[in-house]
């Protein structure tokens, strides 16, 4: 279709305001998809505190055998636990020894082994809640066995206050580089309309119909956002190659961010989406 | 073809055309003269709905201009050729393109198109400036492209505002003929100028303005 | 005041001026006339440095084309009133502003600026409309919003290209009139036209082009 | 001078376009503002990291006073040292029986104290220097009366190699981030010059000389740059409160932004200075 062709053609005949237009949107893109990395590397980071989180377990020190596994059993019932790791006396005097390190001589006096066979218990990193950690805490207390429990309550608290505030950071900067960018799309696209007022003016003159008009603006906002797309995802490759290779085993911060590749790779697409929708904004309804 | 009734048209503080009344039929050569600020240019304005009326009814064609539904004035736009006062030219497109313009805009293939714009350039006498932009161009060449371009889509109407203020007697005389070969075909057409001398021995249609009152209409 | 010797100019592929030599003294009104595309708005751009010759030279007041700094070409243009073909109004500032630009590019003050911008516009008969904006004029008074423009500056060299194209007989004569008013205080004009009725009576100077070359060289 | 009416005329006349491009560049100025100030403090709080190694220095059992009052001097001297704190034996028990929390009954069979005095040396946090650490921690080894000394030495490589990270991160993505928000002005001005070829056409053929022509420009330049930035600033500084107000306690990495205050008062000024070369480089050379 012709109108297709005029988009086309148009990009052409103004390509230099054009690249400038298509550098502003990549620009855009690209600070977008670093910080969005940036947070998302966060908050998968910030999922994986709880996983540190263990519950310790002292048990009798006369505990049967049985005994361990009916407790086991129970503990491994709850959703929140991912693992649970049963240590005897002599490993747990082995570890105390190895974390004491070069004060571990402080033991050598002691005549017998002051420690209790215990569970170490690793709680799941989804669907982490506190009160079902509580209320696990509260069960195993209350079992048979059980000599006592150490838990950073505290930390606990600490914990999911900490991915809460992650949380809604990320929205709300996400949320703002987000209007950013689209707003940079659509101002770039209006500013190409301002420009073209007279034109269109003379195209209703002529007898074009409003979708006349219209197309050669989205086919013209789709490829400019598609050309910033691949321009930003261009960037962030090479920041991330960059990165890698002349940084020191890797700027991890860079390197870590997960999936750079993905994102790589939907940049575009998503340039050709807000191209569109801001096109789409920028023209508006036509008027005879 | 064209009837207005009782058409008045105020700008902010000025009435540009009060009361009008007048009919065109199908196939007639009409000149509308008038000093300048008579509303020469506002009555074609009206008739190819780039200004509403205040007051007043204008038919086109059949259509009443009050009813007409938005959507359908570019349908009705393809049927008027229109040679603006101002050109109109677009600046970033050369000759070619810009007479193409009006028949791709009617969805006309493109090998239809070369022929009609070569033809229609050879009535101008600008088949040489086909690749040239509008600045490239003189005033008169400018205005001829626009000629051009209002001919080229075979129109059922020619509006044409001040076609010549910028040709020679030569090309004036040129594009006198042209008109008449089209209005020959049946195409009704509407001549604004402010000379005289066009008008003066053909024994056409002539409606004068002035300071927006319609002072006369005679011959035709 | 300003002279062509063997003034040649080329447009990629066309001859716009072809060894044209010519002096016109100070205070001379001369007209330059010829068809469509004959070259009189190129030889007027030469005159005022919108284009430069390909060969030949050219001495306006005294200064040689050839050898004028880039940054003396405004003091130059200061001195040259200006009608332009395609008018060049400024069409986001209203009438009045687009007449003041001239002076306020001097330096002229705001006062007297007010009082020299009406007497402009009287002039062209446009006071009424000292607040609108080119896209609120009609064609003919946008040209005359031109001319108060080129002459609110008091040039010393006055060109204007086309002047009185879109303009009706009353008004043209007025114009015609202002211009040798102007001309009678010592201002040298060059009016280019393809109207042979504004000079057939006058017994003034008429160079006449066509095709590039210059034709004849009468009266005066 | 009516050269600078004119920019100022042109501002209100096309008041869309600029609103379009003061929001643009305000925009731009925030991302970067936010990416810098987060940067920032996350360099400063690297920085803190070295100030969080101490160095444990184990004394003989049956030092003198004056002994430890001539190794204390020692240590003072060195450039990289920030404080010497002095742990007896009995203070070290406390500590140990408190760092081991629960587990501070397997020190109740002891029958003796069997902790040295020691000095926690705590390292300048400013000119972190891991060599000269290395000479202090060798010269320590060295004197008499010094029975051992702990020091994290794979950590201290962590946090340098960190630091550098840190620092390479923080220059490469604030130059990068400078150089979009210079870009998003430069292209804004670039636009706005675009559309008036025209009229700077005119003037020029109606006389003007180039800093008549030029004038105006850097007027709109500098008063939509000098808009954006306080946009920008109005921005960080509402993002600011929010934070703070409505957050429970805060968003810490928001409202922990240093010289938040200070950022918002330099972003005009910011403004003012891109927008004027800006629109310098935008208009260029005047040629007739
Ligand atoms: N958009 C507008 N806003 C306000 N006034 C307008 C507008 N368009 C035209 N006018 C005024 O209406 C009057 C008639 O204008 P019109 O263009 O119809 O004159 P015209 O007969 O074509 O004159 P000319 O021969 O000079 O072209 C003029 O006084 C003009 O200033
Ligand atoms: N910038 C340009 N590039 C190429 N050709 C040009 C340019 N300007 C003018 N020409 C050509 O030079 C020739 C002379 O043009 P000019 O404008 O001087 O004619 P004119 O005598 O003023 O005609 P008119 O009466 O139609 O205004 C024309 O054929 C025109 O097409
Ligand atoms: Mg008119
Ligand atoms: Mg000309």
């Amino acid at each position: 279709m012709y109108s297709v062709k005029l988009g086309l053609k148009s990009l052409w005949r103004e390509r230099w305001i054009n690249i400038l237009s298509v550098l502003t949107i990549g620009v855009g893109f690209f600070v977008l998809a670093v910080v969005a990395l940036l947070l998302l590397n966060l908050e998968l980071a910030s999922r994986r505190l709880p996983e540190k989180f263990t519950i310790t377990v002292f048990l009798e020190d006369e505990i049967s055998q049985r005994g361990i596994l009916r407790i086991r059993k129970m503990i491994e019932r709850a959703t929140v636990v991912e693992k649970v790791d049963f240590i005897s006396k002599e490993e747990a005097f082995e570890d105390l020894k190895k974390s004491l390190k070069d004060s571990a001589y402080i033991l050598e006096g002691l005549d017998r082994n002051p420690l209790f066979p215990t569970f170490v218990i690793r709680l799941r990193k989804s669907a982490f809640d506190r009160e079902k950690v509580e209320q696990l805490i509260k069960e195993i207390r209350g079992m048979r066995g059980v000599e006592d429990l150490v838990y950073g309550e505290e930390f606990l608290g600490v914990v999911s206050r900490f991915r809460v505030m992650i949380r809604l950071l990320s929205i709300t900067l996400m949320g703002l580089f987000f209007v950013a960018t689209v707003f940079v799309c659509y101002s770039t696209v209006k500013i190409l309309f301002y420009r073209r007022k007279e034109e269109i003016e003379i195209f209703k003159l002529l007898g074009a119909t409003g979708g006349f008009i219209r197309l050669p603006f989205l086919v013209e906002g789709s490829i400019i956002g598609l050309l910033g797309g691949l321009f930003s995802g261009g960037l962030l490759y090479g920041l991330f190659e960059i990165s890698r290779r002349y940084v020191a085993g890797g700027v991890p911060i860079i390197t870590g961010l997960n999936p750079v590749l993905t994102v790589v790779a939907i940049l575009p697409v998503f340039g050709v989406v807000l191209g569109v929708i801001g096109s789409a904004i920028a023209v508006g309804r036509v008027k005879f | 073809m064209i009837a207005f009734s009782e058409v008045t048209k105020v700008y902010e503080n000025i009435t540009a055309l009060r009361k009008i009344t007048f009919s065109i039929g199908k196939g007639e050569f009409c000149f509308i003269t008038g000093p300048s600020g008579a509303g020469k240019s506002t009555l074609l304005k009206l008739i190819y709905l780039a200004e509403k009326p205040d007051e007043g009814r204008i038919n086109i064609a059949g259509w009443d201009s009050d009813r007409l539904k938005m959507s359908s004035i570019p349908y009705l736009r393809r049927n008027i050729g229109i040679v603006f006062q101002d050109f109109k030219l677009l600046s970033n497109r050369n000759v070619y393109d810009n007479i193409a313009i009006a028949l791709r805009i009617r969805g006309v293939p493109e090998r239809e198109i070369k022929d009609r714009v070569h033809e229609a350039l050879k009535l101008v006498n600008l088949r040489h400036k086909v690749d040239s932009y509008p600045d490239m161009l003189s005033g008169g060449e400018q205005q001829r492209v626009t000629i051009a371009r209002a001919i080229v889509g075979d129109p059922t109407v020619l509006l044409a505002d001040e076609p010549t203020g910028n040709l020679d007697v030569d090309n004036t005389a040129g594009i006198m003929r042209i008109f008449r070969e089209i209005n020959a075909k049946g195409t009704t057409i509407l001549f604004a100028t402010h000379n005289k001398e066009l008008f003066r021995h053909t024994g056409l249609r002539v409606l004068t303005l002035d300071g927006g009152n319609l002072v006369s209409d005679v011959g035709g």
